[in-house]
This record gives C-alpha cells, structure tokens and sequence, in this order.
C-alpha cells in the first residue's frame, strides 16, 4: 500500500459553515413540533385559573360528551400509570397534573386527547374545575419571610451529586441556602474608608424559542419511545425510567434539531405528561404547546440582589457583602443549583479578601423558573458590574481604572479559595476600553439628546462535576460517524464536534457524520447547558477519537504498514477481513474534578474552567422621552482557541441580542398571578430594528491549558455584561442610575424627573 | 378554533343580506388577520363568516378625482395603498405610515375596510385618516350613509356601524397646502405596537397656524382628536413658547389609559412632547424629511 | 357546528392541486396535514414572527392566519420549491454562506421573505432590507449575519440573471 | 387591575349605605347583571354579561359581602367564571362612605384580577371597558339619588 491521502489540514480553527445549514435553508429540518407519528393523537391542556389554591372538584362530563374526543384526563388517572408522579432535577416536586393543589396560574390541571388538535381544544373549555383560593405570594423577598407557604413539604431529588446534601424542609419557602464566607467581611467593612450599598432588581422574562415545547410519546408494552424538543436527553431518560420503575434500557429518547432552547428545553418539561398519557391511551401521543403556554412553562428568575462593599482608602475594595433572592417560582427545577453555582461568583471578577455571599432559591406561586442562557450569572452581573460603576463614579475615580485595580488576576484565589487559571479578564476589559477609545475625549451631546458610553466584565464558573460520553465509529470504508447526545439546538455543537473528530482523524470535518440524539445509540451525556458542551463533551469526543486514532495505528502495525505509513483506512479494513467489513470504535468519557464546597461555600476547585466575557456600550438618550438608542454593542469573550470563529461569532453576537431584549424591554407583566402579557402581541423580543447599528463580537487570544485544542464553551458569554454596560451608559450620558430591569424609556424618563426634582405621577 | 361554516357572497347586496343584524356570531370576514386573532384567542366562536373576498373587484380601486378628493375601495389591501403613486401624490403621510405599520405579511391581507372596521385603537391609520379629514361611506341594507373617520369609530374595537353595514369606501379630501405627519411612538421594542399615536396635519403660512387637525391614539381608548390643542393653535404663531402651552393643552384634554406599555403620567409626557414636535415637523418647509 | 367542507383549486409549488379543505383549517395547518410540507410553521401564532411565511401570488404572508379556502384560485409558493433540482437557491446559498441562522425555526421564513423583496428591489438597501424583514423574528438573534445574507443574495442573483 | 374613586351624592349617609347595601339596587347600577338571585342574606348569585363590539363576555359571578359595618363600610368578594371560555374574575371591592353637609362621598376601590385566555390576551380592551362600566355606575348611581326617590325602590 502506498501513501496517497492528500494532506487534510487543520479542521479546528476553521469557519465552517453548520453541516445541517442545507436541511435548514430548505425547510426541512426535523423538529419535534412538526412530526407526525401514524395514529398519533394531540394533547390539550386545561391550567389553574388560581394562583394558589385546593382543587375542589375537577368535572369532565361535558368535554368527555363531544365528538371526537378520545379521552379527558385528571392526576387521578395519571396515578393509574404513574402512581408517584412528582418530577423535577434538584427536588421531585413537580406533578405531572395537579394534584389536591395547585401552584400558579397556567399549571397544568387536565388533559384531553383528541386526533383533532381543535377539538382537544374545544374540550378543555368545558371542563369545569373548581377551587379553593389560598393566600398567594409572588415576590421573592417577601417569600422569604415565609407568611405563606407556597409548599407545606419540599421534596429533593438527590439527583446532582453536588447537592447531595439538600434536606427537605417544612416550614419555608426556601428550597436552598448557598452560604460562602471568605476573610471577615464585618472587619473589611469596619475597616474601610467607604461603605456603598445598593439593591438591584431583575424581572421575569421567558426563552420564547420560536419552537415552543414538544414531546411525542409512543408507548409499548416493552418500552416506550420519546420524541423531544429537549436539552437533555440522556436525563430525561433517567427520570422517565424513575418515574416508571423501569431500567433505562426501556426509555428510548429521540431528539432532532431544537428551534432554539435557551435552557429553557433543559431536565424534564413535557415528556412526561407525553408519556403518561401515552400509557392511558395506548396510542402515541403529541404536547405541543402554543406560544402562549410557553410563558407558563419555564422563565428566567427575577431575582433580588443587595450588595455592600467596602473600599479602602487607596480604591480597593477590601469587602463585599451579596445577599441574593432568586424567585423560583411554583416548582424548583435547577433553581437550587442555579443559586449554588451562581452564588460561586456572585462577588463578580474583582480580587476581594473578605466575601461574604448569600444566595437563597425560593418558591412562590408564579411560573416555575429554571435556567436561562447564563444560569443566574446575567442577573448578578447586572448587579456587581452596575454596582462597580456606581462606586467608582462616586469616588471619582476612571470606571475603567477603578475596575483595573481590583481585578482578579490568574495564580490568585477567586471568592471561593480556588485559584484562577486561564481567566483572560484584564484581556478583555481592556479590549473593550480599547474599542471604545476610552482613553479619549468623548462627546457627551448638549442638546435634546446625550450620549454616553459604559462597559462591564464578568466571570462566571461552569457547572460541575458532570459527565460527557461519545463514541467514535469508523466504517470500513473508513467514514467517521459521531455519536453523541448534546444537542444542536442552533449553537453549532454538531459542526464543532465533527471539526475535533476531523482534527483527530485527519479528515474533513463535512465528513464526519453526527448522529441525531437518541439515547438507544447516543451514550450519556449530563445535558446541554450552562456552555459545557464544548468543554466536557469535547473532551469525550476528542478523546474518543483519539482512541480510534491509535486503533488504527495498531491495525496498520498489526498488518505491518510501514511506520508512517499513510494508507487509506478502506484499504487497512479491506486487508484485515478480506472485504470491506469491520469497524474500529473509539469511546470517550470526561468527567473534570471537582471538590464541593465546605459549609463556609469554600473550595480549592469549584471549576474545571472560568467562563470570562464583558460588553461595552456606546448609546444616545432623548432626555424629553427617555428613549434610548444604542448605537454601538461591543461583545469580548475569552473562549480560549475558537475551534469555529464564525459561528463563535454568531453565538456571542446572538446571546448579547437576546440580553439587549431582556435589559431593555422584555417583561413578563403579573397581575394576581396571571401574566398579561403572554403572547408575541405584548411580549416583544427583540426584532430587527433593535439591532444596534454598529455591532462588534471579538474573541481575545487565548488558551484554555485543559480545553480540548484550548477551547472553551460559549453560548453563554455575551449575555454576562449588557445590562450593567447599558446602564452604565445611560448613567454617563444623563447622570440617571437605574437599578431595576428592563430599563424602558418610560423608567429613563422616570429617573430624569426625580433627578430634576419633579418625579411623575404614579397613574 | 372551533368549526364555522363560510359563505362568499359574489355581490355586495348578497353579502349585507348574509349578515344577519340579530346573530353577533355572524361577522363579516376581508381579510382577516384581525379576526382570525379573534378566533384563535377563543374569545370570538363565530357560526358563519361571510367572506367578502369575491367582492374585491368591484371594491379594490385607488383613483382620484378632478379636485383632489382620493378614494380607495374599501377592500383594497394595505400594500397597495402603501405602493399607490396616486396615494403617495396626495397623502404622502400614508405611505410613510405604512412601513411601520405591522409587517409586510399583513399589509398584504389586510383591507383598509376591515382594518377600519376592527377599530384597534393601537392602529396607526385610524389617526392619520382623522387628520386628513377622512371619511367612508357605508352600504346597508337598502342605504347608504357616509360618515367621518372620526365619528366611525366609538370605541375600543367599537364602531358606529350597525352589524349589517359594510365600509365601501375611504375618502380623503384633498389636503391642498396641509401638511402631515404621524409619529409611531413606541416604548420598548421599535416594532411594538405604539405607547402614543399622533397625527398632525397643519395649513400654515411662515410661523403662524392657519388650520390644524391634531389626533391622539394608542394612549386613549379610540383615536381623538384634540380639539382644545387645536384651537389654541389654530391663527397662532407657532413659537417655542406657545408650542409648551398647546402641548401642555393636548396632555390636559386627553383622557389616557396606562397599560403595559407605560403609565398614564408616562404617556402624557409623550403626548406633550409629540405634540409639540409634530406641530413643529408638520410646519417644517415642504419636502423635509417626514 | 355548520362546518362544510370543500374543494378548492390553487397551484402549489408550480402544481395544479385539489384539495378538501374545512372552513376553521388555516394554511399551514393544510400545507402540513395533506401535503406534508413543514417549512410552513406555526410558532407565534399572531402573524407576528413569519415562521409561516409562504408566498400567494407571489406576495408574502402568513399562512397561521390565512384560511386555507382563500388559496382558491391562487399560485402557492412554499420554501419546499426553492430547490426543486437540489441545487440550492441563491437566497438559500446566501444565507448558508454569511452564517443567517443558529436554530433554524425562522429561517424558511425569512429566506422566502428575501425571496419576495428581491423580486420586488433587486438591489435593496439596509434600510429597505430592515424595514421588510422587520416583521420576522429571529430568538437566537442572527439578524446582523441576515442583513448580511440579504445583500449576497441580491449581488449572487443579479450575477445569476446577468451571466 | 385596579380602580378607585369618589361619588358624591346628595343624600345623607345612611341612606346611601341602606342603598348600596341592597343588593337588587347595587346590582342595577352595574351596566349587564341579570338574573341576581339570594342565597342568604350575604351571598348571591348573577349572570354578568358585557359586551365589546362583537365579542360577549358573559360571566356566573357569586357574590359575597364580606363586610357591612354601618354606616360606613362596606366590603364584598366576587368570583366570576366566564361561560366557553377558561378563566376567572376575581375581586374585592371596598365601599367607604363619609358625610359633609348633607351630601355623601362614597370612596370606593377595586382591585380585580381575570385569569386564563381573557387574563393573558385581553386585558387592555377589558380594561377600556371596565373604565366604561365604572362610568355607567357613577352615572346611575349619581341618578339614583338625584331623583331622590330610590328609596322606594325596594
């Protein structure tokens, strides 16, 4: 055999074009909204009209009467199948129809099964559920008084290893306390030349993929088949199989392309409404929910964040207190360690001897909350980088400076005692200082309209410990196939994956062929979330193709190929067996380590990576109306060694459009538990017309020491500083501090009159 | 959305004799985005719909006649109205409206009539059209009547139309030496529905008001017009200084509903600010950007 | 429940069709049960996000709020039609080449959206481009790479038509 | 949702408290009740129907005073469930009265909530409306009093 393979080159590093770009320009891209099994039938759901309150009778006679309808469904007969049906990742709290109680508007009360989707629809009007009010409470800081109890029993899943140690408790609305404790922060404030504290608030807003949530079950006696819009395939399986008493082996879990995701798709939404009533009907059965439902599914969580730092008198901050508030909503799902993980970070980048953080998730009878392109990072940022401002402003020091000084730099120990590596912070502030020409004189305006410019950074810790598994198979013709279960849900992981194979391999990455998620041939992946994929399951990928790689190396030495022999593999496989037969598998498993934080919220390693990434701002303010126009949104990430520039470019360029909405309009409006707005007519997400005009998204250069080819995840990174980056604009151009999330132009002008003595009236 | 039976009537005598005055589950259908929303909410279960579609022939002309007057059939769709050259030659402000107004998709289905007709208070027309001194003219039964924009729609999604009368026609007189302008002000999102809605259309000579039409929309429950702004405007010299008191007027007359998208106190600051630049951009010499 | 259904006649992706259709049945919810065709997709339901774009004599709207017995008589055109050979469509080329879309959801809409306005202006400019898509929306927030695709697609199908 | 107001009457408080807390008279300031019916002497029952152009909101409400401190106070519960549609009207409306010089101002204050599809979707044109029918009360209520023979209403 002689050595004809043409040189491949570098797969890693190349702007690649998605490898499912052609099946999404045509239209024909699989998605669970759009698929049809043979005798499928469509779900409906009747929701709480109370925001709290005992289920009096639930009477379905009516909706059973009309024609075509299959079947009216109750938790009682969920309970036939399902005879525990509580669900959720940290506490098993969730039911799958109400039962005795229910917890927010829109919870889901009953379902009907109907060929006809109109007319499923049609019934659920005519089911009449009764109820008995129970006093509701909506805000998260008065939640935590504990007046009224949105749950009287909390019920933890002991799923996530690192929250192993969470109790059920009685009495509270708090599903979980994170507690950190670094130096002494009474001390440092005792100590300090100044004292500033100020409270932020965030709102509730939603993922509004276009896609809304979707899960097809199909039910057999020897197992049953989920077709979903999910994040997370391999744990909905577990928890189908849980639910169930069944072993894995008989859940089989299918998941095509996601019309976005968000974190929104993430752990368990509708498979298992999906399967249970698939168990009832034995027929397949579809949820599929409008876009009107998606707003009492899942949502981001408001929070409350009250900060305190003390700096000394050289303009080092020497101690920062964080109380944090996260409105969980009815039902925890990762609200716990959403508020575990964040609250790692939640002193922001700055090196600071004495911490002092307290974050607590609490339930309140409003749409459950969960994960959000950023798991909770967004909302503290907002507050530690608004809050950084407000200090350096007031102590008259350069914001950029002020922020310089107390920057953390890598070999030095981060709020939680783990030392910081590979954490390109200073990297990226001073690229945005330098895109901004912060150095130079900028005009402030005189007129009607001011402008003003401003900018934050943010470091954030990734969720850990979890697990990625891939499998590497090369056919005997020596095409790749990938198997693995994260899930492209537009951010690219497929083509980014299949461009570490083709790296490993040698061959082009448009080779290499993924395999959609299916959790009967796709092995273990902990979710795709939280911008690990890249990392975790990159490293399992990588290292399954490795194991191919020296595979192959040990069939050419086995068949005596001369060493640097470059021969192709057919030919290898065809002189192994005789004909074009075989395979060579390579597996892959990634788990980094991780040490779990002490009851003091210390640790020597609560990250395999830090995620780093900050935004600046350049915008104009109509001092008459409050509008604000932003006219230039600079976006700079350390995401270590781009493996895919051009799509790290869209998803930083993408992530701080969608933060643009939540920072400037987005809002979920709530009146006595109902939220008023839900639909695209009231809720609006940002269109093309909200696109600054000047947009710039950079990476610095870097290396992430134990990244796969030095890379690291993404999806996330550009959310973290274009809130605070917005309001510190605003408060540069008009001297107007807005502590409260979205900042509309009714909030601007609001700030304007009180600063100017003659505040707006309330009507 | 629940099952109805559709009729589609090929004359206009047909179709007002298929809407049967006592049913209000009977309604009348162009094209249909409005309603369509209507019935997908479920708060709308209409029995029969009577689809004037078949009557866009007869009912779809834009022309003008000798003196100015321009007349649009009343199921003409909103993009040709947007395109018309005519349209554009005597009431510029429409065209311009229209790129703002909802989206493309819509203003290829949607009717002037039927979007008259829904009476939407958030829509942008509605406003533009009482400034221009608009009017329609209505087919009943065994009449026909005509009557102003203004005085057509009553209400939030109210109208003065009784369930068995169609809009035939839009009329706008011709706007001679008037000038308009409609500001879209929206609060969060550019492309949400307006917080405030105004329209001006102004004669003037130099500095001084000859005639004005001012009306607010989106921020009260049917578009108005301000008629005391307009009298202290009107035959007065449209300084800075009288600018603020007539602004402060419209604010005062106003009565403004807080909603989602601002507070009552927030709108009127934008009611008055509007006021005033819009006096100022439709007194601004002709072929100023608008 | 007076709901009578019937047969209309329209050309659907250059095809003459017959279908029976209900009164209450909109466009995709039709395109999707009897023909299969998925490009058309209902997500806001309001008109307002154009996932359900198609193109009806030739003008763009949304098919979640047309009923499907008003396609009567009309020419249809679906994304489904945009590479009938297999050889991709320069809008479709364009927006893979400039990176226009993450998830995917959006993007038949807006590719048939671009279709129309260059039929319209073969050589639109931002302001023009912006203005005719401001009615689609993209959650993952690809607009800028869009713009972007909308301008190749315009200078790629000049080159088709000219050379 | 909230409202809230003043109505000046010219009538002395008591009698307007007498008034407002009858039942029948109350329920016929309110533009669309019908069919009002007693369970006791503090509950009751209606149909609610409203009407916005083309679209009829008709509701079953129960009716239930909470408080009658004469002659001052007055506080009723209302829970209303639309027909053909899923939802709920929720409200709690508190009736204040005081007395200056022969003429009665009745504070009043409404804090209502609708859920389900009428709750998400509707609730500006409900709203507008709501701020119609507050007119229309004050009106008949106004009325009622000015031709000051109500009392033989009953």
């Amino acid at each position: 055999m002689k050595a004809i393979k043409p040189q491949v080159g570098h797969q890693v590093g190349r702007s690649l074009p998605r490898l499912e770009a052609r099946e999404k320009v045509t239209g024909r891209a699989e998605y669970t909204h759009l698929m049809q099994l043979p005798g499928m039938l469509q779900a409906k759901i009747l929701r709480s009209t109370v925001a709290h309150g005992r289920i009096k009778s639930i009477d379905t006679t009516d909706a059973k009467k009309i024609p075509g309808v299959f079947g009216v469904y109750t938790s009682d007969d969920i309970q036939t199948v399902i005879p525990d049906p509580y669900y959720g990742p940290a506490f098993h709290d969730q039911p799958i129809l109400a039962i005795g109680k229910v917890h927010f508007v829109g919870e889901p009360v009953a379902a009907v099964l109907a060929a006809d989707p109109h007319i499923a629809e049609q019934a659920t009007q005519r089911i009449i559920a009764e109820y008995e009010e129970l006093p509701a409470i909506f805000d998260e800081v008065e939640a935590a008084e504990n007046k009224v109890l949105v749950h009287e029993e909390l019920k933890p899943a002991g799923t996530f290893a690192d929250l192993k140690h969470l109790k059920g408790r009685k009495g509270t609305n708090i599903a979980l306390d994170f507690r950190l404790r670094r130096g002494d922060v009474d001390k440092g404030f005792a100590s300090a030349a100044h004292v500033f504290e100020h409270t932020f608030r965030t709102q509730k807003v939603l993922h509004l993929a276009l896609e809304p949530y979707a899960s097809i079950a199909d039910y057999r006696e020897d197992g049953v088949t989920i077709y979903s819009g999910a994040q997370s395939p391999s744990f909905v399986r577990t928890e189908i199989a849980r639910l169930l008493s069944w072993p894995e082996n008989r859940v089989r879990v299918k998941v095509p392309y996601l019309g976005g995701g968000y974190g929104g798709k993430l752990y368990i939404k509708m498979e298992a409404l999906a399967v249970a009533l698939s168990m009832l009907a034995r027929r397949p059965v579809k949820v599929a929910l409008t876009m009107e439902e998606q707003f009492y599914t899942i949502t981001k969580h408001p929070s409350t964040f009250r900060i305190k730092s003390g700096i000394d008198k050289d303009g080092k901050i020497i101690a920062r207190k964080c109380e944090v508030w996260w409105n969980g909503g009815a039902y925890a799902d990762v609200g716990p360690r959403l508020t575990q993980k964040s609250g790692f970070t939640a002193s922001g980048p700055y090196d600071i001897d004495n911490v002092s953080i307290d974050s607590y998730a609490l339930y309140t009878n409003l749409t459950p909350a969960g994960a959000l392109r950023g798991f909770g990072i967004p909302q503290l940022v907002w507050a530690y980088e608004s809050h950084t401002d407000m200090i350096a402003r007031a102590l008259k020091r350069d914001p950029v400076d002020f922020r310089k000084q107390n920057l953390l730099h890598d070999g030095r120990p981060q709020a939680t005692g783990t030392i910081l590596k590979n954490a390109a912070i200073e990297k990226v502030l001073d690229r945005i200082a330098e895109r901004l020409n912060w150095k130079k004189p900028f005009d402030r305006g005189q007129g009607v309209v001011r402008r003003g410019r401003g900018l934050a950074v943010a470091l954030k810790a990734v969720i850990s410990p979890t697990t990625s598994v891939a499998v590497v198979n090369i056919a005997a013709d020596g095409s790749a196939t990938l198997y693995c279960s994260t899930v492209d849900m537009g951010q690219g992981s497929d083509t980014a994956m299949a461009q570490m194979v083709g790296e490993v391999l040698d061959m082009p990455a448009e080779s290499v062929r993924v395999v959609p998620r299916d959790t009967d041939v796709t092995p273990y992946d902990m979710g795709t979330l939280g911008s690990r994929s890249l990392f975790h399951m990159g490293h399992a990928v990588r290292l399954a193709a490795e194991e191919a790689r020296d595979k192959i190396a040990a069939l050419r030495r086995e068949l005596g190929e001369p060493e640097g022999s470059n021969a192709p593999l057919g030919d290898l496989f065809r002189k192994k067996y005789g004909m074009q037969a075989g395979n060579i598998v390579g597996t892959g498993i990634y788990k980094p380590d991780y040490i779990p934080p002490d009851s003091s919220g210390l640790t020597t390693n609560a990250t395999p990576f830090w995620m780093v990434a900050g935004s600046g701002v350049e915008l104009e303010v109509d001092t008459e109306t409050g509008h604000v126009r932003i006219t230039r949104l600079i976006n700079v990430a350390d995401v270590g060694k781009p493996i895919n520039p051009k799509i790290v470019e869209t998803q930083l360029s993408g992530a701080s459009l969608m933060q643009l909405g939540f920072s400037m309009f987005e809002k979920m409006h709530v009146d006595g538990g109902q939220i008023t707005n839900a639909s695209l007519a009231d809720y609006k997400i940002p269109a093309i017309h909200d696109v600054p005009p000047v947009m710039e998204n950079m990476t610095v250069d870097a290396v992430q020491d134990n990244g796969p080819f030095g890379a690291k995840g993404v999806g996330e990174l550009a959310t973290f500083g274009v809130s605070p980056a917005i309001a510190n604009a605003i408060d540069d151009a008009i001297g107007v501090r807005l502590t409260e999330l979205p900042m509309t132009a009714e909030a601007v002008l609001r700030g304007l009159y009180v600063k100017n003595n003659r505040p707006l009236g309330d009507d | 959305m629940t099952p109805f039976d559709l009729v589609e009537p090929a004359s206009l005598k047909e179709a007002i004799a298929l809407i049967d005055p006592d049913d209000p589950d009977v309604r009348p259908i162009a094209g249909g985005t409005a309603l369509m929303l209507m019935m997908k909410a479920g708060v709308f279960r209409p029995t029969r719909l009577v689809s004037l579609r078949r009557l866009r022939n007869g009912l779809s002309q834009i022309t003008s006649t000798m003196d100015g007057e321009l007349k649009i059939g009343a199921m003409t769709p909103l993009t040709a109205i947007e395109h018309s050259s005519e349209v554009k030659r005597a009431a510029p402000v429409i065209a311009r409206t229209m790129r703002r107004l909802a989206n493309v998709r819509v203003r290829n289905v949607a009717t002037i009539g039927g979007a008259l007709a829904h009476a939407d208070p958030h829509m942008d027309l509605p406003p533009v059209l009482i400034a221009l001194g608009a009017s329609v003219s209505i087919a009943g039964i065994s009449s026909e009547r005509s009557m102003t924009v203004e005085d057509l729609l009553t209400g939030y999604y109210e109208t003065a139309l009784a369930k068995n009368e169609l809009i035939t026609e839009l009329r706008i007189p011709t706007q001679g030496n008037s000038q308009a302008v409609y500001f879209k002000v929206t609060a969060g999102s550019v492309d949400d529905w307006p917080a405030l809605g105004l329209a001006a259309a102004i004669v003037s000579e130099g500095d001084t008001v000859r005639s004005v039409r001012l009306v607010v929309s989106a921020a009260t429950s049917k578009p108005m017009r301000l008629t005391a702004a307009e009298r202290a405007l009107n035959g007065q010299i449209a300084n800075e200084v009288h600018l603020k008191r007539v602004a402060d007027i419209a604010a005062e007359e106003a009565d403004i509903i807080a909603d989602i998208r601002g507070s009552a106190s927030y709108k009127r600051e934008l009611l008055r600010v509007f006021t005033a630049r819009a006096v100022r951009a439709a007194m601004e010499p002709r072929g100023a950007p608008h | 429940m007076r709901s009578s259904a019937r047969t209309i006649n329209f050309t659907l992706n250059g095809r003459s069709v017959s279908v029976n259709v209900q009164p209450h049945h909109n466009v995709v919810e039709m395109l999707q049960a009897q023909f299969a065709l998925f490009g058309a997709r209902e997500s806001c339901g309001q008109g307002l996000c154009g996932c359900c774009t198609v193109l009806v004599d030739g003008r763009p709207l949304s098919g979640c709020l047309y009923l499907a017995v008003f396609l009567d008589g009309t020419e249809v055109v679906t994304v489904e039609s945009l590479a009938p050979t297999g050889k991709l469509d320069p809008v479709q080329q364009a927006f893979i080449e400039c990176g226009a879309f993450q998830c995917g959801y959006c993007t038949p809409g807006f590719v048939l959206m671009t279709k129309a306005l260059l039929e319209q202006t073969s050589d639109p400019d931002d302001e023009q481009i912006r203005d005719h898509l401001s009615g689609n929306l993209c959650r993952c927030g690809a607009y800028p790479e869009i713009v972007n695709a909308v301008k190749l697609a315009a200078r790629k199908s000049k080159a088709g038509s000219t050379g | 949702m909230n409202f809230a107001g003043d109505i000046t009457v010219v009538a002395p408080r008591d009698a307007v408290f007498k008034a407002l807390s009858d039942a029948p008279f109350f329920a016929s300031c309110i533009e669309g009740v019908r069919n009002l019916e007693a369970i006791d002497a503090t509950h009751f029952r209606a149909i609610l129907e409203t009407r916005v152009a083309y679209l009829r909101f008709k509701f079953k409400a129960e009716v239930e005073l909470t408080q009658l401190s004469p002659p001052e106070l007055i506080e009723a519960k209302v829970e209303g469930t639309p027909f053909g549609i899923v939802g709920r009207l929720t409200a709690i409306t508190m009736t204040r009265l005081s007395e200056t010089g022969g003429q009665t101002t009745i504070h009043y204050s409404v804090d209502a909530t609708i859920t389900g599809k009428l709750g998400s979707m509707g609730q500006p044109v409900l709203k507008a409306k709501a701020k119609d029918m507050e007119k229309h009360f004050t009106e008949r209520l106004v009325a009622a009093f000015a031709i000051g023979g109500r009392g033989t209403a009953h």
